[in-house]
């Protein structure tokens, strides 16, 4: 199976040069993205048919190290990632197959997309430590291409340089972890790196060096810096690949590392991941109610599932570390399930956004408004991804989420305090990221698609393009599919739990009305599919009954708003203002908002005013610093460049003389 | 044929909440007016209230969406099925294990997600002040309420309310603290979660004060009687919740005869009047707090689920 | 055969160099130019096929041929690049006939030097022929005879030469090591002689003499902080000069270094030269990569990024080990293409700019797709980003280290970082952003850029096994 | 009779290491020329005994090379130009003659250290001139170092090739590849300078080399 999903790669990365050479023409988007869309496809398809029991396959080519060559392999865990990234990447070049022709500068984006792509679809495939390193670098580099695309703004600019250095900060981490894993000699085969038993010690710092390096591509707090600034900058579709599944290929690289390559761990290092991923997952979703700008906002709650996310790697860590491998399954399963499920609704998302950036030109939901009455259907698939996202039954973001929580009550059983201790409580930072998901997306959604128009942009916005729309309307349907019948694609996960863990959960397809038990019936239970047909039955039956026995007339008329009716918009709740409760609430704490309020004095005609403050503490105390490390050594340094030769001479002058005392010394 | 039988027991549950719960706020009404030396509205005014209102024309504001429409279905929906999954005289439903504990939290979530959303859709400051608010102290009632939840099931090894419920009828459940943190905990989130004193007044329409009416402030005729339905069905739910989580007495489970139902249904109808009347009683003798005091308030609510399950470990029940 | 194969080297640019001094004209002179180098550089591949036997004065053996294919390869590109790049400096009357004349000689004497140094079999021969390179890069160096030139030349000139004398000194001190134990006379500094019989040589000796030939040498392969010539000589001489110091003269020093390196790791009583080697190169990388951020003159900024790179092979090579000595053989030969093909674009843009001046470009992507693509290009190749080759090098070093030196490695990776952050800010500066200054079009050629980035791209995704096997020699030689 | 070699070699080599220190001390350059050639002519006279004593001919050459090139050639050169640049009065000193002084002595001192207790294997001889050559270049870096004007330091560089020469012959039996690669580079050395120079006096109005180093690229 390897072997084609090759080849496939090569023609994705055989459309760059293509792409250039076509130039800046129409024509030249539509191949790309028409290419892209087939090849991804065939990927993906690959992928399917080897995660449903394909035997593992694997080759080697002459590239490379030469001594070692290039090692490809498709397992269980590389086919699902392989289903995840094609698919978005499928969903992406559908939609920019429409969105793509507003670009202004298509030569900047048409050459890396595809490549982009392949580099990803690498990382997957890729079995030994060079390739992984490439592709993952090599993802970075074409991924920051596409943030600059844009370059005539400073902004972005900046953004692709934190972007950049983050990213070969990870590549460091991760380069190396494997210097410790393939030892002096080299062995950088995975197969080499599974045989080998590496001390404790060792496996802890691997553990450590691995987290920095995927978590700083995944974006866990306090290593996000660059997301929010890189992921909005990229142009939507390519917001989408970098939010809906770069950051999965993260999540890849941490899983392969920690759970294939590395023996199981002590357990106080889950506890790392544990706590991480919970601050992370809290942390993100109340920066992301901060923002105004709503692909920033997007942005931010991919910080807050990738949180999620590897909080049930830490508990499935833990699990695995106490050898209670049924639990490490689950906890597994409703990691990679959010994984996927995430994949859907922020690429979903960002493609919304995209069409709304494109039919307004604005970004600020300030300035947004009422766009449920210009862009419907639009509107109507954000609704499903804010929903999906907010992890409310019946849709797909509510199953991974229960899954999480079943896996966090099987903790009792662990036998290490600390754990018993800290799962609760990253449960409860979990719940409270859940409920503020719902509030945040509330406001996203809102703001931007409801009410009355803020702006004259928003008042002349269109509705989008039918490519777009198709590949919105299908991120949509799979959300709703993958949350009334989860059993089957938690079925589907089985082979790679089974891979990781040795254990996988109960077959859940056999179950009667198609509903899910982790462990057992009398346990715990949930059925989307009965959920939603319950909901739809119901309220289509109040309806019914309602307008036909009692009325269904309609009148229109000004809103009554308590007596005040307000003709300007203006009057209406704004992002900031919706987001004040809980700035007061929690960004005083966290953020150390604040809010100066100035009133003019009794008579004058001056307005009043309020300014709200927020300052983000990571990157006050982490990166404002270390960026002044840098700026005052080099400032040091720099007067070396201003001396007279003389003293250059001194500086020979004096090495000499140092080594010769050491000689004398020495001998 | 059991399997008709068990239909029939879950329509029945679903009319019965459908039917009760108008009934059950009719009823808190009447207790406070009496307990404020009212004379109070009768106990069917809420009946007559809904069939008013359904007859009732719909004045629609000029901004509103699509969206604004299909959300009172939604939101009655949402509420509805979640009533009808709670245990109310009969454990063990058909359709039970449909949706555990987190599962009916979830969907009250929903319905409070697109009943936030209807706040915001026609674009009046009131519908924003609402809707913020309410979310607001969702934030911390969700996760307060999910603590209790851990608590409950780590006690009963289970998210799903029949087993809970038959856990806590069984003997090997003792008097614990954490049980008890829990029972304070959820009575304080079903206050905010219901828009009770001292959170939220249901009766108030004094604007800077009111969260939940502000939100449905732009409703009127069978919306307004949906929302106000599924409204009636959430406390009756909370009702039930807290009645079959801490006092199942008379709760039947698997096997049962007709006098067994009887006793349940009674007992459940007892359950009803007491815990109303035990809120009567609460709304009456306090106040209304300011808005920006509800934090402290969940916030305490959060704590003592957290102390709850931790409390759990520590009492090495487990 | 042989005997013309290796003497060919020697004898195109030396005959070169003369006809050049004579010949007048610039065109002539420059196709004469290219010819030359061109020849030189066939006759060096010829060396792949028919190994010649090694006299007392000329060797050839698999250390030095890597070199000597390289040298002259750079060597005919840059030749192609400054004939063009020549042409318009005449154009615009930066330079006057007379000195484009005395430039083409120059070029050919330096060929000539290096290819002797790195062929030569003879201690002391080696060292005359890599002071005849010095110096005559110094005097084109001050070649446009400005203020800024003059001072970098005399820096260079008063800098180079303190480190010929050290060199020296240490050359006499190895024959005087060497001396006792093969005997008086020329066979005491015969490389081929010496590698024999190391091992008896008083260790105390080579130590005090490495120390001096590192310092010696130390200083034109410009390790921190004996580097203080290196940014001024590459920014204030004409760009072709840059790019073969950069690309070569600091790898013909380098080869010196490691000859003795070879011969002080032979002897089993003296220091480990590998510490020295560590110490030093570690402190030029994070030196040097602190330097990007406060450049305003982008030959400058590459100057630096070059010491950057030199400290990065002299640890891999001080790290020692089959692996590091592969990966610093690697990095010194991808770096000397990069970096080349980098001077040759920046040659271009300051062409095109009329300014060195980084605050007076921008927007290059933007005005000169080719050219600005190709910087990127180039600086995305030199910050040791996949997929191109110096990604391989530094991948190969930092892990070989961490499995040995964690800390060390640690440090290593952390200069190459902050390198990264330097070149990236001025690389947006330069070739994004709303472009800046003139727009005139391009008139050096572009072949030699793209050449050398194709062989980049093509090392980093695929080493033929034919250079593997080579590069594997020479490692094991290196020990 | 080997005795008396030894002597005068060692005491050659030994007023060689004086003279050097003369150098450092001396600030006016006119007298500095002067004690430069001084330094030359005692190389050369030390140079020449060591030929007699190793009785090897070849030397012979070099020692000429030393008389004629730096004892007479440069000097007389280096005084036209300072004559020609008005600055043979010039007196200039960057560090005081005393810590110069000790500065001088202590590198002596390491040289010796570092030099007789590597060199234990040879004979005494080159011991004595290895440790004194290695003084001699270290006092001529010292002065490149403490010396402001370019005619002083080239002078410094000057006596630094000294040593070196002193070293080279000291070694004995070494090829004379080394002496005539030193002497030719030494004469480019003192083209290359004498070009410089007259460029420097082109564009400057002083050799000072602090008029050089304003022009350093990019200024803050």
């Amino acid at each position: 199976m390897v072997v084609p999903a090759l080849y496939g790669l090569a023609a994705l990365l055989a459309l760059a040069p293509i792409a250039i050479a076509l130039g800046a023409t129409r024509h030249a988007t539509n191949v790309t993205y028409g290419a892209s869309l087939i090849v991804t496809l065939g990927l993906g398809v690959i992928g399917l048919m080897s995660l449903l029991g394909e035997p593992v396959s694997a080759v080697t080519l002459p590239l490379g190290l030469p001594w070692l060559g290039a090692h490809f392999r498709i397992d269980a865990l590389s086919a699902f990632f392989l289903v995840v990234v094609n698919l978005g990447g499928a969903a992406a070049s559908l939609y920019a197959l429409g969105y793509g022709r507003h670009e202004e500068a298509p030569g900047r984006v048409l050459p890396f997309y595809p490549a982009y792509i392949a580099a990803m679809n690498l990382v997957v495939l890729s079995n030994d430590a060079f390739s992984f390193l490439v592709a993952w670098e090599f993802m970075s580099l074409t991924s920051w291409a596409l943030v600059i695309a844009n370059h005539k703004e400073r902004e972005n600019l900046r953004a692709g340089f934190v972007y950049l250095v983050m990213a070969s900060l990870g590549t460091l981490a991760l380069l190396l972890a494997f210097g410790l894993l393939a030892g002096a000699n080299g062995n950088y085969v995975f197969e080499a790196i599974r045989a080998s038993h590496p001390a404790a010690w060792l496996v802890a710092v691997v553990l450590i060096l691995a987290f920095i390096g995927a978590g700083s591509k995944a974006g866990v707090v306090p290593l996000h810096g660059w997301l929010p600034l890189a992921h909005p900058a990229a142009p939507s579709h390519v917001s989408a690949l970098m939010s809906g599944v770069m950051t999965k290929v993260a999540i890849y690289g941490f899983i392969r590392i920690v759970f294939d390559l590395l023996g199981p761990p002590d357990w106080w290092w889950s506890m790392v991941v544990l706590a991480i991923g919970g601050v992370t997952a809290a942390m993100g979703v109340l920066y992301a109610l901060m923002q105004n700008d709503i692909k920033r906002v997007l942005a931010y709650s991919t910080i807050e599932n990738i949180g999620i996310v590897f909080a049930a790697l830490g508990l499935a860590l833990a699990f695995k570390a106490e050898g209670m491998m049924v639990p490490a399954a689950l906890a597994l399963t409703a990691a990679l399930l959010h994984v996927f499920n995430h994949s859907l609704f922020k690429s979903l998302l960002f493609f919304g956004a995209g069409a709304v950036l494109h039919a307004t030109g604005e970004r600020d939901m300030d300035k947004l408004g009422g766009l449920i009455h210009r862009m419907p259907q639009t509107a109507f698939v954000f609704l499903a991804g804010s929903v999906a996202i907010s992890a409310l039954p019946p849709l797909n973001g509510f199953v991974s989420e229960w899954l999480t929580f079943q896996a966090i009550l099987l903790s009792p059983h662990l036998s290490s305090w600390g754990l018993k201790f800290m799962v609760p409580a990253v449960g409860a930072l979990l719940a409270l990221s859940a409920a503020l998901a719902a509030a945040c997306f509330v406001r996203a959604f809102g703001i931007s698609f409801l009410g009355r128009a803020r702006s004259p942009a928003a008042n002349k916005a269109h509705e989008t393009d039918g490519f777009s729309r198709a590949a919105m309307f299908v991120l949509a349907a799979l959300c709703l599919i993958a949350g009334v019948v989860p059993g089957v694609f938690i079925d589907a996960l089985a082979p790679v739990t089974h891979a990781l863990a040795g254990a996988s959960m109960p077959h859940q397809t056999g179950v009667q009305w198609l509903s899910i038990v982790p462990i057992a019936q009398s346990r715990s239970s949930y059925n989307g599919l009965l959920v939603f047909v319950f909901m739809a039955v119901s309220g289509g039956l109040a309806a019914f009954a309602i307008h036909r026995l009692a009325s269904d007339r309609l009148r229109r008329a000004p809103a009554w708003d308590c007596g005040f009716p307000d003709p300007s918009p203006a009057t209406q709740y704004t992002a900031s203002s919706f987001a004040q409760p809980i700035r007061r609430v929690y960004g005083t704490l966290v953020f150390r908002a604040r809010e100066h309020g100035e009133m003019p004095p009794p008579g004058s005609l001056a307005p009043a005013r309020l300014t709200v403050e927020v300052r983000d503490p990571i990157w006050d105390t982490l990166y404002a610093p270390l960026a002044g490390f840098v700026a005052f050594a080099s400032d040091r340094l720099n007067i070396l460049q201003f001396l007279t030769i003389r003293r250059y001479l001194s500086l020979v002058f004096a090495a000499l003389v140092l080594l010769l005392l050491v000689l004398a010394i020495w001998q | 044929m059991a399997i008709v039988r068990e239909f029939a027991f879950q329509g029945a549950q679903m009319l019965l909440v459908l039917l009760l719960s108008p009934l059950l706020t009719g009823f808190v009404r009447k207790m406070k007016a009496r307990l404020q030396r009212r004379q109070g509205p009768p106990l069917l005014q809420p009946y007559r209230d809904l069939l008013r209102l359904l007859r009732k024309d719909v004045v629609l504001a000029e901004s509103a969406s699509w969206l604004f429409r299909v959300i009172p279905y939604v939101v009655f929906a949402a509420t509805w099925v979640a009533a009808s999954l709670v245990p109310t005289f009969r454990s063990g439903l058909y359709f039970s294990w449909t949706a555990d504990l987190i599962a009916i939290i979830a969907l009250l979530g929903s319905a409070r997600f697109f009943q936030a959303l209807a706040g915001l859709d026609v674009g009046t400051s009131f519908g924003g002040i609402g809707a913020s608010r309410e979310v607001m102290i969702a934030s911390l009632a969700e996760p307060a309420m999910l603590m209790i939840m851990f608590t409950l099931a780590l006690v009963a090894g289970s998210t799903q309310l029949s087993t809970m419920a038959a856990y806590m009828l069984s003997s090997e459940v003792g008097l614990r603290v954490s049980l008890g943190l829990a029972l304070i905990a959820i009575i304080m989130v079903a206050i905010a979660e219901n828009a009770r004193i001292p959170v939220d007044n249901p009766a108030t329409h004094l604007e800077l004060t009111m969260v939940h009416e502000a939100m449905v402030l732009e409703y009127s005729g069978r919306h307004l009687a949906l929302i106000d339905l599924a409204a009636e069905l959430k406390l009756l739910l909370y009702l039930s919740l807290i009645a079959c989580l801490f006092l199942p007495w008379g709760l039947v489970t698997a096997e049962y005869g007709p006098q067994a139902l009887a006793v349940a249904v009674g007992a459940y109808v007892a359950k009803l009047v007491g815990l109303s009347f035990l809120l009567a009683v609460f709304e009456t003798a306090i106040a209304k707090m300011r808005v920006f005091r509800v934090p402290e308030f969940m916030g305490a609510a959060l704590m003592l689920g957290l102390l709850a399950t931790l409390l759990l470990f520590v009492s090495g029940s487990l | 055969m042989s005997f013309d194969a290796l003497s060919a080297i020697l004898l195109i640019p030396a005959g070169a160099a003369v006809l050049l001094a004579m010949l007048p004209g610039y065109r002539l002179t420059a196709q004469l130019n290219v010819l030359a180098s061109l020849l030189a550089f066939l006759a060096s591949v010829s060396l792949f096929f028919v190994t010649p036997v090694s006299g007392p004065y000329l060797l050839v053996d698999d250390l030095n041929k890597v070199f000597i294919v390289l040298n002259t390869f750079v060597g005919f590109t840059t030749a192609m690049f400054s004939a063009s790049y020549i042409g318009h400096e005449i154009e615009t009357g930066k330079l006057t006939p007379r000195f484009v004349r005395f430039y083409h000689a120059m070029y050919q004497v330096l060929m000539f030097g290096m290819n002797l140094s790195l062929v030569a079999n003879n201690i002391g021969l080696m060292w005359v022929a890599i002071e005849l390179a010095t110096l005559s890069t110094v005097l084109m160096v001050g070649i446009y005879r400005t203020h800024e030139a003059l001072e970098a030349a005399w820096k260079y000139f008063i800098l180079a030469s303190v480190g010929i004398g050290l060199a020296l000194f240490g050359t006499i001190l190895v024959y005087m090591a060497a001396q006792p134990v093969v005997g008086e006379g020329l066979n005491a500094m015969v490389w081929t002689v010496l590698m024999t019989k190391a091992q008896h040589f008083d260790p105390a000796l080579l130590d005090v003499a490495f120390v001096f030939l590192l310092l010696g040498y130390g200083t034109k392969v410009g390790l921190a902080p004996l580097h203080a010539w290196l940014p001024d000589a590459h920014a204030e001489g004409p760009t072709p000069i840059s790019a073969v110091l950069s690309g070569l003269l600091l790898n013909v020093a380098l080869y010196a270094l490691l000859r003795f390196k070879m011969l002080l790791a032979l002897n089993p009583v003296a220091i480990a030269p590998g510490p020295l080697m560590v110490t030093m190169g570690l402190i030029s990388c994070l030196f040097a990569a602190f330097m990007l951020y406060r450049r305003r003159d982008i030959k400058r900024l590459f100057a630096y990024s070059s010491i950057e790179h030199m400290g990065i092979i002299v640890f891999a090579f001080g790290m020692g080990g089959p692996l590091a000595n592969f990966a610093g053989l690697l990095h010194m030969t991808m770096h000397s293409l990069t970096k080349s093909a980098i001077f040759f674009t920046v040659g271009n843009i300051s062409q095109v700019k009329g300014t060195q001046k980084i605050a007076d470009m921008g927007g290059l992507t933007e005005t000169h797709p080719v050219l600005g693509w190709g910087l990127v290009l180039g600086v995305v190749a030199i910050a040791g980003l996949p997929p191109l080759g110096i990604f391989m090098s530094e991948f190969l070093v930092v892990t070989s280290t961490f499995a040995r030196e964690p800390w060390l490695a640690v440090l290593l990776g952390l200069g190459i970082l902050v390198a990264l952050g330097g070149l990236l800010l001025r690389l947006n500066a330069v070739a994004f952003g709303e472009p800046k200054g003139p727009v005139g079009p391009v008139h050096a050629s572009y072949v030699p850029m793209f050449a050398h980035l194709a062989i980049v791209f093509m090392a980093g995704v695929y080493l033929p096994p034919a250079l593997v096997t080579g590069f594997e020699n020479v490692a094991r030689l290196l020990g | 009779m080997h005795g008396l070699t030894f002597d005068v070699a060692h005491l050659l080599a030994g007023s060689l290491v004086l003279v050097s220190f003369m150098l450092l001390y001396q600030s006016r350059l006119y007298a500095l020329l002067n004690i430069f050639a001084l330094h030359a002519l005692v190389l050369a006279a030390s140079v020449g005994w060591q030929a007699s004593a190793q009785d090897a001919p070849h030397l012979y050459v070099t020692a000429a090379i030393a008389l004629i090139f730096k004892a007479i050639i440069i000097p007389v050169a280096l005084h036209r130009i300072i004559v020609k640049l008005g600055i043979h009065r010039q007196i200039e000193n960057v560090v005081g003659v005393g810590l110069t002084m000790l500065l001088g002595i202590g590198l002596v001192a390491l040289s010796m250290v570092v030099m007789l207790r590597v060199t234990a294997g040879a004979d005494a001889l080159a011991r004595e001139d290895l440790a004194f050559a290695l003084s001699v270049v270290l006092l001529g870096l010292l002065m490149m170092v403490t010396r402001r004007n370019a005619v002083s330091q080239v002078i410094g560089f000057m006596s630094l090739e000294n040593g070196l020469v002193l070293a080279a012959t000291g070694a004995r039996g070494m090829p004379l590849v080394v002496e005539i690669s030193v002497a030719f580079s030494v004469l480019i050395a003192f083209i290359v300078i004498g070009i410089f120079l007259f460029r420097i006096r082109e564009r400057f109005d002083t050799v000072d080399l602090q008029a050089l180093d304003n022009f350093r690229g990019e200024r803050r």
